[in-house]
């Protein structure tokens, strides 16, 4: 299956762009995409300890199934205000 | 209905919009681009959101400070991109019957918007470097 | 220093005005017009003054607030005069490098400018009639 | 000696005007004033519980003492805001 992966602040920076998409197995959870993504970026394993992520816009834990299409997004320590 | 902005935050328009009669208090904050920050001399911030997510986060404080608060309306509105020194990158505006509720509404919006809003901060120095600002983990 | 104008405050040359490099939060409260009061319709409020005594007053104010409050600057406008429903009557003000100082002061401000500063007001009503509000007893 | 009155709020309004002069014996204190203006203006003396009065700008108490061209003020409780 395919994924949007979507980068922020730090993690966009580490990444090299703003989106990819992303090839995963069927039946991929967060933790997976994430453990793929270290492969290609290995700096954006510093922030995994404070990362949060979201998949189609709801926060969810590296648990949480993925599906064909998903949009998952990486989201440093947010600083607004 | 929250606003995500690229231009300078229309303070007047902003405070017009949520005047109504049944009110007559009106609390209004702005963060704007400070000077300094640990020590550092700062030129300038720049801001950067996951835009849809943000406005949902940012449309949810404004409903939940209704709710929480006795006061008849909040609007917030956050500018993203680069945000010169003494611009305002965030206006927080609540309008209620008496100042107590919107003295507090106010500032708990702002406290949440710190903590729960996806947007994020980035410092540039006059000694040049550039820095994103240590935040709050989400959820 | 503290402005009492029988004209319409000018909110936006305020903010203007008191927005300031070194200092990264703005408070603003502003006190409007309401149409209801103690189960009255109001119509119109109408401000009285002891203009010398009471621009004395304000700007004892804006100082204490400074020396109070970790805030670089605080300004106070009142309006006298006829108010029509939803205009201010009174805008508080207050610049300073960090948000909490700059609501605990602006509040503290109109908690005093109620109880200290020689202005009066009285309410019109829908009904017919007038009353001047409840006041504070000075000193 | 001679001072000058001046009314505000439901003072006003008691006194039927803004401002006033008032003679007065020399040495007269502010206490004086009031009841030489309760006697022409019998209304004001429901204010005197909750009055406070200036003289010269400064709030004062009834036994201060008055001195020619002084101001007096008459100060209802007071609501600005």
């Amino acid at each position: 299956m395919t994924i949007t992966v979507l980068f922020f602040a730090q993690a966009r920076e580490h990444a090299g762009a703003p989106r990819r998409t992303l090839e995963l197995p069927d039946g991929s959870r967060v933790a997976d995409a994430l453990a793929a993504l270290e492969r290609e970026h290995p700096r954006l394993a510093e922030l995994w300890p404070h990362l949060a992520v979201a998949v189609d816009q709801r926060l969810a834990g590296r648990d949480a199934l993925l599906a064909h299409g998903a949009e998952l997004a990486l989201l440093p320590p947010v600083s607004g205000g | 209905m929250a606003e995500l902005t690229r231009d300078p935050i229309p303070v007047e328009r902003l405070v017009a919009a949520i005047t109504r009669p049944e009110c007559g208090a009106i609390a209004l904050f702005l963060g704007t681009t400070r000077d300094h920050h640990d020590g550092r001399r700062v030129t300038q911030l720049a801001y950067e959101a996951y835009e849809p997510m943000a406005l949902a986060a940012l449309d949810a404080l404004e409903r939940a400070a209704v709710d929480r608060f006795e006061v008849a309306a909040c609007r917030i509105v956050h500018r993203i991109g680069e945000v010169p020194l003494t611009e305002a990158s965030v206006a927080v505006v609540v309008a209620a019957a008496h100042r107590a509720p919107a003295f507090d509404a106010c500032r708990w919006a702002m406290d949440e918007l710190k903590r729960t809003v996806p947007i994020w901060k980035k410092e540039h120095y006059a000694e040049g470097g550039e820095n994103w600002v240590e935040g709050t983990k989400l959820g």
